[in-house]
């Protein structure tokens, strides 16, 4: 298994995102799409770490590889934080205009 | 502390700048105190520059290289030599004279206006000192920003058209520079078809290198071309037929000061870049059209030649004071030119002196214009007449002014003419022949100029004109006063030079 | 390649993962798409196994498929109230996605066929053992710690926020 | 001690003139300009003399003034004895002039200026006098030309006057750049313009080979451009009688004794480079010059006009002397005729002066007056300006009794320029020319020479003939205008006393005084050896003069063989020491002037004849002099036209061509993209700094547009965006 399978599946995986990002009229379909990406990144963040060795190694320490996990968690972090304030926003969303369709949501002013 | 008076001197108007941004709007008066400090800081810089320059040797000095951007190898290099100190010397001295041409007559925006001129003062010093191309395109470019401002808002009534113009023409010229100094840059370190070392935009070091036996830069098709790119570049500059027509435009709806600019230090970044870059660095170039063999070989001194009658003609022509004196600068600059064209010390030499005086002489002009302008609200040379008896010393200004721009012996401006004709002669000797028309036009346009403003019966509309104010005697003094000196000893200008310019001789005389 | 049982249930991975990604952006029922998203987030969790990233596989599982899946179906009920559950898509908007996912895809693949070939640090023997305690130590003793403690800060806001915004009236 | 005093010959009067810029550019004026500039001239007349016997070091002075690299220019002075005449012939008119002025220009409203401008051009011509160099006489000359300019148009008021000073610059100018391209030449073959010492120009051109004389004739030729310009030679001599609307004293210095005879001194200066051809072109310009010049004085009314064609007609004489070699002969006419014609002008000026108190409350019967005389010479007015009627011959007569002192000097001053022999200096000059012509043409046999000789003897008689009309017309005679009559008077001290001064130095005698035997004998020897005769004379057979292959040291070698030949009144040398040519000059010449002043008589005192009559049976010849052989009118209507009319083309062409291209180019660049450049030069124009808000407004308005708000759309843009930036840069 090299890099580049991990990478198609990955680039795969964001393309699908992005899609759903661009095409769904369904604010948490969005989310998934969202999602989907985010995976996504963290899939190859993940990859990435395992695979390259950084430019400027230190001597004698190879915790190095476990760098790009440890982004994917503040990235999952992220996600969840992400989430709930996007879930909540749809949510005041709702109660507003009685609809989560992002194309029927479209007033700018405050 | 030499080190850095340069660099000091081309951004204190740049901090100027800042400090009149930060001035209340309706502190008109301390506005203009302000802004004509910074600009007075950078005259004394320039009169110390010019006096501790070394005279006797060729060397730049006061030279500062520091890395700018490490990438593409640019530094930020800047120093002088005799050519660019002179010319320094003459832009710090038109900064206060315009910011003082400029006290009465700006009625709106004023904190705006001399915010920007002491950007373009920061411009011009710049373009004038580096020696890096990117920061001399950088500097160049500069100037053009708070140039079509200061026409575009401050104008006359045509304003947004001569600013466009200038702007679009301008723009059309630096496009090809800029694609001159990347084809320079992307061969600077090519030798016989091989990269070696690092590229470079350093003038001096590009200088040196199109001399190594093989170097890509030293190819003589290839300067011609790159020598192609800049030339148009400085030529709208300059400006030189037919890239003239922005001129007169520009010259017509700027204010006073910025027609002084203009004309005084615009017109010679043209010029200069010419005499930097293009004689400098691609003497190759320069042979194909200099070296008066066929067509080709008199294709610049024919330019100077045409700039020379051709503007003179028009200016003879024109009724609009203003556009008279702008016309007039395309054949002063065409002297310029026909000079540079001969390529040997007296062409070069005369044509760079003529550069410093037509600096001197038509910021005069134009102040005077000015002057007028402001009393009596039109510049229509046929509305006058008899003004003399009016207005002596105004008159006597004039007449001194006109004098030097006709190129009358034992004022500045004919030690430059008759050197650049004088080094003309020796290569092209039918051109030049031909462009002692322009004497004698230059000389109609302005005796039949001063007869119909000053002579003859005073037009009784003007009765009651006040006479030239001090400050405005202040402003034109110190020219009048060059003009004479140098009229009477060219040589305090010439020795400044004349070492940098015998060392372009030797470069370009292949 | 030789296709041993690892390749194969590597394979196996990387399908689930991709076509239940397939059907989150296919199916039109909105309860359908959020069990497929599961699927594939189980899929990437088998992925990072495959990563020997035994920590970040797990915490895939809980965080994801037991957090933020529950609060997507969470939200859906809440929102379908009344609205259809069906998924409405305009057919021009589809085409003119897909057109620009493909063509991201295409720009992407490139990129990756056009890259250099890494080898796989590990497999030259390096770091087999579970990566839980080292990750521990790194987030909460070495160079991670003060991103950890931003990022707790930044959810600790963030749910704040979310409860802020979906209160169900604003009281003075 | 030389130097100092050539300086201060220079300084004292810039001085004079430095103290009035100064004092003028704070609005005031010095309190005594006139005292002031006319001690400055006083002192530099002192000098002047006391240097004529500090002829021994010829260059005193020299000074590096322009160093380009290898090439280096140098100013200096240059001092032998024709410049120490120049410098008191200069000084000494200038003095008097000014003294005349104090009396004439007094009451005048610029008088302190007037002083200034005298002073600045006194410095001028000295300036140039003295220089040792191209480049310096170059300065000298052209800042003439601007005070000639400044004084020419002093009452610029008149539109005549500022006619005439424009004239007077523009077409010295014209034969100035003639001379600029002389020196250009010059310089590119010599490397310099010194014109002496060993690295100079007279040393250098003994090394040309014969290949280059006739470069070096063209390039003679050339620098005489400049002599016909100043000297007004025809075909350029149009403006001097234009130049006659500035005051008198100007018109006795400038146009008569100084700044006309610099064209003069010029080709006396530059004589070793002169070259058989260029000498003959010299000589042609001179004779005709004094012929076309005399005849149009006959017919000329305004006696400021009368006397300023002589003075161009005198000048051709000197031209004529030095183009014929005899290099001594031009320059003495050059001084007699300094002297005289001052006080022609200045005496004339007194004239203008006893009429002109009265001129201002009687100008409009004076104005019927004119239009009464035109009606009588209804077939010929005056081109230009109308004759001012103080100046107007027709108004005078009768004046000798009223002006004893006036008429008297006047008297000597015509006598000597008619050339009445042996007590006048005008005769011995005049003399010594023709004798020198008609010598030249009996020794080369040269037919041109012999044509030249016949056309000067004309000239002169010619000049004796209208020189006495003038004074018939004025001092003798009924007074024809009683009133104007009535109202003359002496004029008062301090202009008679130089008038008495420049009669006294229009005798022989008192020339002697300072002329010394022998003074100025030869041109400037630079050669070491003298060429052989075999090259000098031209083909004597063929009478033809050979020009362009016989070697160029012809003239200064004929000159040097006149030596000691015409030193100022001593005739018996004249024509003892020279054979027959110059007693045959000498006996037609005294003919020629009798015959002149004879017929002048008959017409002029006696009425044997009329003038009228005359001019009826040779109507066609009288039109042509009348009519000043209608240089004016070629000028104005072809040349000037032309100017213009190509200056209107070209104007014309830079708006509706050159620049009607690049507004064309714009208009179809905006018309392809009108869209887009709709909205860049709405963005750009609109761009400026009072009016960003607003730009920032409208455009805001049409941007808004695609502002929709929808989330989505946003996003399309985006990626759709990044995927073209990264396809661009994929394909490039």
């Amino acid at each position: 298994m090299s890099l580049q399978h991990y990478l198609v599946i990955s680039s795969i995986l964001f393309t699908l995102g992005i899609f759903a990002v661009l095409t769904r009229k369904n604010a948490i379909s969005i989310l998934m799409g969202i999602e989907l990406i985010l995976n996504s990144c963290n899939l190859n963040f993940v990859a990435f770490s395992r695979f390259v060795e950084p430019a400027k190694n230190i001597v004698g320490r190879d915790d190095y590889l476990l760098d790009g996990q440890i982004i994917a968690i503040f990235g999952i972090v992220l996600a969840a934080a992400e989430a709930a304030v996007f879930l909540a926003i749809i949510l005041a969303i709702y109660r507003e205009f009685g609809s989560i369709r992002p194309d029927e949501v479209d007033t700018l002013k405050g | 502390m030499d080190q850095i008076l340069l660099s000091l001197m081309i951004f204190v108007p740049l901090l100027g700048m800042v400090v009149v941004f930060l001035l209340p709007n309706d502190r008109e008066e301390l506005i203009k105190r302000v802004a004509l400090a910074f600009t007075l800081i950078p005259l004394v810089l320039a009169v110390y520059l010019f006096i501790d320059y070394n005279k006797s040797s060729a060397e730049t000095q006061y030279f500062v290289s520091v890395p700018w951007i490490d990438t593409f190898h640019i530094n930020y290099h800047v120093g002088i030599d005799g050519l660019s100190v002179t010319l320094l010397l003459l832009t710090a001295l038109l900064g206060p004279i315009c910011v003082l041409a400029s006290w009465r007559n700006i009625e709106k925006g004023l904190k705006a206006y001399m915010a920007l001129f002491l950007l373009l003062e920061t411009g011009m010093l710049g373009f004038f000192a580096s020696l890096d191309l990117f920061l001399f395109f950088v500097f160049f470019e500069l100037t053009l920003l708070p140039m079509y401002f200061l026409i575009g808002v401050w104008g006359g009534p045509r304003r947004e058209y001569a600013a466009i113009k200038f702007f679009l023409y301008t723009l059309f010229g630096s496009v090809l520079m800029l694609v001159a100094i990347i084809a320079v840059y992307l061969r600077s370190n090519i030798i016989n078809d091989v990269a070696e070392g690092l590229r470079t935009f350093d003038i001096p070091e590009l200088i040196q290198r199109a001399t190594v036996e093989g170097h890509a830069l030293g190819d003589s098709k290839f300067q011609m071309w790159v020598f192609l790119g800049f030339f148009i570049g400085f030529a709208v500059k300059v400006p030189i037929f037919p890239f003239h027509t922005w001129l007169p435009d520009a010259h017509v709806e700027a204010p006073t000061a910025i027609s002084v600019i203009l004309a005084g230090v615009l017109l010679k970044m043209g010029t200069y870049g010419f005499v930097r870059i293009n004689m400098a660095m691609f003497p190759e170039g320069l042979d194909y059209f200099t070296n008066g063999d066929g067509f080709l070989g008199h294709s610049l001194a024919l330019l100077g030649f045409i700039n020379i009658v051709y503007g003179s003609f028009c200016a003879l022509a024109q009724t609009d004071f203003k556009k008279l004196v702008a016309y007039s600068s395309i054949g002063h600059m065409g002297f310029v030119i026909l000079g540079l064209a001969a390529r040997n010390a007296e062409g070069i030499n005369g044509a760079v002196l003529q550069m410093f005086n037509h600096g001197v002489i038509s910021a005069m002009l134009f102040l005077l214009v000015g002057v007028l302008y402001d009393r009596a609200h039109h510049r229509e040379i046929n509305g006058f007449g008899g003004l003399g008896n009016r207005m002596p010393i105004y008159t006597g200004i004039t007449t001194l002014a006109f004098m030097a721009s006709l190129g009358l012996p034992g004022l500045s401006g004919f030690i430059g003419e008759a050197l650049s004709l004088f080094g003309a002669f020796q290569e092209f000797p039918l051109l030049t022949i031909l462009s002692t028309i322009g004497i004698v036009v230059g000389a109609a346009y302005f005796l039949w100029t001063l007869q119909r403003v000053f002579l003859g019966a005073l037009n009784p509309k003007y009765e009651e004109l006040p006479e030239i104010n001090r400050r405005e005697i202040l402003t034109l003094v110190p020219l009048g006063i060059l003009t004479i000196v140098l009229g009477i000893w060219p040589n305090i200008a010439i020795d400044m030079f004349s070492k940098s310019v015998t060392n372009l001789v030797n470069i370009v005389s292949i | 390649m030789d296709f041993t049982l690892k390749t194969f249930i590597f394979y196996g991975f990387a399908l689930l993962t991709i076509g239940s990604a397939l059907a989150v952006v296919t199916l039109r029922n909105i309860v359908h798409t959020a069990f497929a998203l599961m699927v594939t987030l189980f899929g990437v969790a088998g992925l990072y196994v495959f990563l020997q990233a035994d920590f970040l596989a797990a915490t895939q599982v809980i965080v994801y498929v037991g957090g933020i899946l529950v609060l997507i179906l969470f939200g859906v009920m809440m929102t379908s109230g009344r609205l259809e559950m069906r998924i409405h898509i305009e057919r021009g908007q589809l085409l003119l996605g897909a057109g620009i996912s493909i063509a991201l895809l295409m720009l992407l693949l490139t990129v990756i066929a056009n890259m250099p070939v890494w080898k796989n640090l590990t497999d030259d023997g390096r770091s087999l053992e579970p990566t839980t305690e080292q990750i521990g130590t790194m987030i909460l003793q070495e160079k991670f710690l003060l991103p950890f403690e931003v990022v707790s800060v930044l959810l600790l806001v963030a749910l704040i926020g979310a409860a802020l915004i979906s209160r169900k009236e604003v009281r003075d | 001690m030389v130097v100092p005093l050539i300086s201060i010959i220079l300084l004292a009067p810039l001085a004079a003139f430095t103290i009035f810029a100064l004092f003028g550019l704070a609005k005031r004026s010095f309190p005594r300009q006139d005292i002031l500039s006319t001690a400055a001239m006083l002192v530099a007349l002192g000098c002047s003399l006391y240097l004529l016997n500090e002829t021994s070091d010829p260059k005193p002075l020299t000074v590096e003034w322009l160093s380009l690299g290898s090439i280096t220019l140098s100013m200096g002075f240059y001092l032998d004895s024709v410049t120490v005449i120049m410098l008191i012939v200069v000084t000494l008119v200038s003095s008097l002039v000014h003294i005349f002025s104090i009396g004439y220009m007094h009451g005048d409203p610029r008088y302190p200026r007037f002083f200034a401008f005298l002073s600045l051009f006194s410095f001028s011509m000295l300036f140039l006098v003295v220089s040792d160099n191209l480049l310096g006489i170059y300065i000298g000359w052209e800042l003439v030309g601007l005070c000639s300019y400044l004084l020419i148009g002093f009452w610029f008021e008149k539109d005549s006057a500022a006619n005439a000073c424009k004239k007077a610059f523009l077409t010295t100018r014209v034969g100035d750049v003639g001379m600029f391209i002389g020196m250009m030449m010059l310089f590119k073959q010599f490397d310099t313009l010194s014109l002496y010492g060993t690295d100079g120009i007279f040393e250098a051109v003994r090394t040309l080979e014969a290949g280059q004389i006739a470069w070096l004739s063209a390039a003679g030729i050339l620098i005489f451009c400049g002599a016909v310009g100043k000297s007004a030679q025809v075909p350029l001599h149009t403006w001097l009688p234009d130049a006659m609307e500035g005051p008198t004293p100007v018109s006795a210095l400038i146009h008569a004794a100084t700044m006309v005879a610099a064209g003069v001194y010029l080709v006396a200066r530059m004589f070793p480079i002169l070259t058989p051809s260029s000498s003959l072109v010299i000589a042609y310009v001179g004779g005709i010059t004094a012929i076309v010049a005399a005849t149009i004085a006959i017919v000329r009314f305004d006696i400021k006009r009368v006397l300023a064609y002589s003075t161009v007609s005198q000048l051709g004489f000197m031209m004529l002397a030095l183009g014929a070699g005899s290099y001594v002969a031009g320059l003495f006419h050059l001084t007699t005729h300094a002297f005289f014609k001052a006080l022609l002008f200045l005496g004339s000026g007194s004239v203008i002066h006893a009429f002109h108190a009265m001129h201002a409350h009687h100008d409009e019967e004076h104005a019927d007056d004119n239009e009464d005389e035109h009606d009588n010479h209804s077939l010929v007015h005056e081109h230009g300006s109308e004759i001012p009627p103080d100046q107007d011959m027709r108004n005078m007569g009768g004046l000798r009794r009223k002006m004893p002192f006036t008429f008297f000097t006047m008297l000597i001053a015509t006598l000597s320029i008619s050339g009445v022999p042996f007590v006048f200096s005008g005769f011995w000059s005049k003399d010594a020319i023709l004798g020198g012509v008609l010598e030249r043409a009996m020794g080369w046999n040269s037919v041109h020479h012999y044509i030249l000789f016949g056309v000067v003897l004309l000239a002169a008689g010619i000049t004796a003939f209208y020189m006495f009309r003038l004074i018939f017309m004025t001092f003798f005679g009924e007074p024809r205008n009683q009133e104007m009559h009535d109202m003359a008077h002496e004029s008062p001290w301090v202009m008679v006393v130089p008038l008495l001064i420049l009669a006294a130095l229009s005798l022989p005698v008192v020339n002697k005084w300072w002329f010394k035997e022998g003074y100025i004998n030869k041109p400037y020897q630079a050669h070491v050896h003298e060429p052989t005769h075999a090259q000098l004379r031209p083909d004597s057979k063929t009478g033809d003069t050979n020009f362009g292959f016989s070697n160029f040291g012809i003239s200064e070698a004929e000159a040097a063989e006149e030596e000691g030949g015409h030193d100022t009144e001593h005739a018996d040398d004249a024509h003892h020491g020279h054979g027959p040519a110059h007693t045959i000059a000498m006996v037609l010449s005294i003919i020629v002037a009798g015959l002149g002043i004879l017929l002048s008589w008959l017409f002029y005192h006696k009425r044997r004849f009329t003038a009228e009559s005359v001019a009826t049976t040779f109507r066609p010849v009288y039109t042509l002099f009348w009519n000043k052989y209608y240089f004016d009118e070629f000028y104005n209507g072809v040349l000037v036209a032309l100017t213009v009319w190509k200056s209107r083309l070209f104007a014309k062409f830079d708006l509706s061509i050159i620049d009607g291209i690049v507004n064309g180019v714009a208009t179809i660049t905006r018309a392809i993209f009108a869209a887009f450049i709709g909205f860049f030069d709405n963005r750009v124009i609109d761009g400026i700094v009072n009016r960003v808000a607003k730009v920032i407004w409208s455009v805001g308005g049409r941007v808004r547009r695609i502002q929709t708000g929808a989330i989505q759309t946003y996003l399309f843009v985006v990626l759709g965006g990044i995927v073209l930036i990264i396809l661009i840069f994929r394909v490039l």
